[in-house]
């Protein structure tokens, strides 16, 4: 299933709900990186993005959530993430998909690896990410 | 009669393999001494979890794993 | 075009963009609203969502918009308006949808009425929309 | 040498008509008395706006219409 498939049935799914919001997000194709790599733990990645979503949706009075992480290697303009979250009204829509991608990008059960020319490196979520976190505290 | 310890993330490359068996049973002193100097150097880091059985364990020193059990090292994520 | 292929169309075009934040709205079915009817006067509101699109893409540091709103007599469930986003960091596309919502639901040359049991009623916006107007000023 | 008013949302239900041919030139007296005493009632207020030719008036009451030019009523807009 595509991200526009995916995205075409999480609406059709959430008629009566007056707001979509979607992230998509994506390797960006500068820093001379050439590929990343995404692995997980699926004991804990799955079960843990499964209570992020209910979190989400009982925090934020949602219709639905949707919550997609890919894993593997992947290209630059290839997606790597795709939430969406369907909401009577567009605050509450808007503050989950941010709640969430918050979440996923620095306390979910995933490991990223970036491919540059001298080869592969770790990353770790920047101060940003982590002052994003913080907000939802 | 064994225990398989994972290394995740960037501990992988650390460890040099995905995965170790080892003799069962397994507690925390003998997770430091089966990994070796440099990973229980990392374990000691507040910021490193340790899951047994699929479940983080909320302290990692009381690990208690048995024959067949799965013990995963959780260095610091990052996803997106 | 649909909204899918809308926004299938708007991530192919920003490939380099690291997030693309997408808000769809939709007639909500409760109130007993049996339609909505949106009208505009063109030779202000056109001009004036695109000046709107290109505050949002100086402000936000946007890689691309997208910013479309129906006018005509829409049904419960059916689409009244779409943004996108897309931008080299996730909270800048989220904050660009969010300000384009904001001021196309109280400052855009648009008009909207409801059409319930007793007849069509005309809308204003409520307080917490102008709330969140003036969050951006 | 007709100047065009053209009433939007709400205040098309008020004048019961779309639009309305006028006299040229048509200023902002000529603009009141033109449209009936419950639409210029709402024409004073601040948050109803008047815009000529396609551009909304920073004072409405500055209108100077010639012939052929369309003057529109706005009043408070809600749109999403």
């Amino acid at each position: 299933m595509s991200v526009g498939e995916a995205l075409a049935a999480f609406n059709a799914a959430h008629d009566g709900a007056g707001g979509v919001v979607s992230f998509l997000g994506k390797v960006r194709p500068e820093g001379g990186v050439k590929a990343l790599e995404l692995s997980h733990y699926e004991p804990l990645t799955l079960p843990g993005m499964q209570d992020l979503a209910e979190q989400a949706r009982e925090r934020f009075d949602l219709a639905g959530v949707l919550a997609w992480h890919r894993i593997g290697v992947m290209k630059p303009g290839e997606a790597i993430v795709l939430v969406a979250t369907a909401a009577r009204h567009r605050r509450n829509a808007f503050e989950a998909a941010d709640f969430l991608m918050d979440h996923l990008k620095s306390a979910a059960w995933l490991w990223k690896r970036e491919r540059r020319d001298d080869g592969w490196h770790w990353i770790e979520p920047r101060d940003q990410d982590h002052e994003d976190l913080a907000r939802w505290n | 009669m064994s225990v398989t310890i994972l290394f995740l993330g960037p501990l992988r490359d650390l460890a040099g393999e995905q995965e170790r068996e080892v003799a069962a049973p397994l507690d925390w002193k003998g997770l430091l001494e089966a990994v070796g100097p440099e990973i229980a150097e990392q374990l000691g880091e507040e910021r490193v979890n340790v899951a047994c059985k699929g479940k983080v364990l909320a302290d990692k020193r009381t690990l208690h794993a048995e024959d067949g059990d799965e013990v995963a090292l959780l260095p610091p994520v990052s996803g997106g």
